[in-house]
């Protein structure tokens, strides 16, 4: 039930740089903030997010604590030809969360 | 000279100042241009993964009477202008409510389904969902007669000094508007864009989550959530705010 | 503006001392409380930490003061700096126990008043702002600001 | 949260101590904005003994954000983005936060353009310092000094 939102152009042209925006649902707990009762809340965050494009890593990101909720990333790609891009955020606590989107290249 | 000893008596008065129509501003235009551009961007904002939340809510088939809000709405589009005109008298509960109060209803009327808990994700997700239809639309509380009383109440609320710091919201919403409370510029106070993303709470929350925020700011007690109080004082500010547009889901610092 | 609100004044009030809480009588003469609330001069050192702190003396929410340390400090009241030449020793007393007695539409809250006070938070009922102690070190603090 | 010691504890878990302020002097910081102990040694863990060069590097960040729980950023690197002659990686650093590391972006020709976005956690006022890593082995940095105001009615502050 993990919500991600992925938003590329509809359609781009052979060899065009385009934006790719990246905002997944998580809250990021740092690890370093103190509960109610007085112990640390324990870490939960997403450590890594990666793409590919038909199948070609693309970008990879590590993610820390200072990385906020809810985080939001946004990259660059060459277009290449029409395909799927594949998102995959992984994390703490079994943290896994795919998603893909497909690219059309005129 | 005359008009400044006016001024000054005026004050002694304990009378606020409204705001005059032209000087009014939503708290966006208080923000940082980063901020802003969190708001400006749907892809930037957080809001929007409760609004996603949100449509899935609505086509759901709950309760015991297995109807979505879609069944009854049709497209959530078609909810344009509602947020805008909230709270509003609602006949079925015999008392204003707001739109978290609203969606309730409808569930346990229609749906025959439990009420959602306030600030539930659940609830601030089709809040959301409905909210943004009424983007760019102009907030237009309703000229019901029935509301007068309540809206009578806000505005003494929002007058009335609270707390062991001994405030009153107008004494910095209004009169001291656009001065800096230590770092922060006080905002005028307009709901325009609830439920908001507030950076602080790194999450989405209801102008009653707000309210609550100030109530604790200024030593005072805080009304459970969904109390009278609230309402009444959402109804006054949605009056003060009459014809601003509206920015839902907003983010705010 | 100040002769005004002074001739509404009355000449002077006792506050008694509640029973149920610590407090102390003060007594207002004019637009002044001339006797220390606890009988003796307070300490500058203790008071300027207490005017710079935001959870205890919140005062730089909305004053500006001589902090050049503390960044953001509000300006929606008067620039402390120069408060203890503009004002006597009693009138920073009585402006910062119940300022509201010399000017009912103040901002300024009342850091030694509990009653006529609305819903306050359980956490804070019957407590003042600030402990008789407290203020009377802010008030030597703010004795020191000359100009 | 006592902030002193979870950075006391930082330094004791990596066993630095002198070690860390001997690296201080090889950044090209001017003197006067010597980075801390934790943020010089995690630049230090990417850079190696390679050279820190000042440009190239844009990062974009606020000089004064409202609330340090979520602020945004963006980071852009002059580079062709060619086979030959790419940015690798992107790495950003904060100098007060629990943590030393804020990210790692891994890129390469296929990118386009070095340029990334995300949004941030700052604890308090602090600098941000972000570094490139360049195809032809060399490190290019830019920093910003970022301060967070305290927002004044912050939730449940008084309770």
């Amino acid at each position: 039930m993990t919500n991600a939102l992925i938003r590329l152009p509809r359609s781009v042209k052979k060899g065009e740089v385009f934006e790719v925006k990246t905002l997944i649902q998580h809250p990021m707990e740092t690890g370093f903030r103190a509960g109610t009762n007085g112990t640390t809340i324990p870490r939960d965050i997403i450590e890594e997010m990666i793409c590919t494009y038909n199948g070609v890593e693309i970008f990879r990101m590590k993610l820390s604590s200072a990385i906020a909720a809810n985080p939001y990333v946004s990259f660059h790609t060459v277009a290449t030809e029409s395909g799927t891009l594949y998102f995959r955020w992984t994390g703490d606590n079994g943290f896994k969360v795919e998603e893909t989107a497909r690219i059309t290249v005129a | 000279m005359k008009r400044l000893l006016g001024a000054l008596l005026l004050l002694a008065a304990q009378a606020s100042a409204e705001i005059p129509e032209a000087e009014r501003r939503s708290g966006y235009h208080d923000m940082s241009p980063s901020v802003q551009a969190m708001q400006d961007d749907d892809m930037a904002n957080p809001a929007m993964l409760w609004v996603l939340d949100g449509e899935k809510f609505w086509n759901q088939r709950q309760g015991a009477a297995n109807e979505s809000c879609a069944d009854c709405h049709g497209e959530a589009a078609r909810m344009a202008g509602v947020a805008a005109r909230y709270p509003a008298f609602a006949t079925d509960a015999n008392a204003p409510v707001n739109l978290d109060q609203r969606i309730n209803l409808c569930r346990t009327e229609q749906q025959k389904a439990p009420a959602f808990e306030y600030e539930s994700r659940e609830l601030l997700s089709l809040n959301a969902l409905v909210s943004m239809q009424s983007r760019e639309q102009q907030i237009a509380p309703p000229s019901d007669p029935r509301l007068l009383p309540f809206t009578q109440a806000g505005a003494e609320a929002f007058n009335r000094r609270q707390g062991q710091l001994n405030l009153s919201c107008a004494q910095c919403h209004e009169d001291n508007r656009g001065r800096k409370l230590a770092g922060a510029t006080i905002p005028q106070a307009h709901p325009t864009g609830y439920p908001i993303y507030r950076l602080e709470w790194q999450s989405l929350g209801s102008l009653q989550r707000r309210l609550r925020n100030c109530l604790i700011g200024m030593r005072a007690e805080p009304y459970a959530y969904g109390a009278p109080e609230y309402v009444a004082l959402e109804l006054y500010l949605m009056k003060r705010a009459a014809g601003m547009p509206f920015e839902a889901p907003g983010v705010r610092p | 503006m100040r002769t005004r609100l002074l001739a509404v004044l009355l000449a002077a009030i006792v506050v008694p001392a509640l029973a149920q809480d610590a407090r102390r009588a003060y007594v207002v003469e004019d637009d002044a409380i001339r006797e220390s609330l606890t009988g003796r001069s307070g300490d500058a050192e203790r008071g300027r930490a207490i005017v710079g702190n935001r959870q205890v003396g919140l005062c730089l929410l909305c004053h500006t003061g001589p902090f050049p340390e503390e960044r953001f400090q509000g300006n929606l009241a008067p620039d402390l700096a120069g408060a203890g030449g503009r004002w006597s020793e009693g009138q920073l007393r009585l402006r910062i126990v119940d300022a509201a007695r010399l000017n009912p539409a103040t901002i300024m809250p009342p850091y030694y008043r509990t009653e006529g006070l609305a819903r306050v938070a359980r956490s804070f009922a019957d407590k003042p702002i600030l402990s008789a102690e407290q203020i009377e070190d802010v008030i030597a603090y703010l004795k020191t600001l000359k100009d | 949260m006592d902030q002193a010691l979870t950075r006391r504890r930082f330094l004791a878990r990596s066993g630095a101590g002198a070690a860390g302020a001997a690296l201080v002097s090889l950044m090209p910081f001017a003197p006067a904005e010597a980075a801390p102990d934790d943020l010089a040694r995690a630049i230090k863990e990417v850079v190696g003994s390679a050279r820190l060069n000042t440009g190239k590097v844009t990062l974009d960040i606020a000089p004064l954000v409202e609330n340090g729980n979520t602020v945004p950023m963006k980071v852009m690197v002059e580079s062709p983005m060619t086979a030959k002659d790419h940015v690798k990686a992107i790495h950003v650093f904060n100098e007060k936060n629990p943590q030393p590391y804020v990210l790692n972006a891994t890129l390469g020709p296929r990118a386009g353009r070095a340029a990334i976005a995300t949004h941030i956690k700052l604890r308090e006022s602090q600098k941000i310092v972000a570094v490139a890593e360049f195809s032809d082995g060399t490190f290019w940095t830019a920093g910003a000094d970022v301060i967070v105001t305290i927002a004044a009615c912050v939730e449940d502050l008084l309770q």
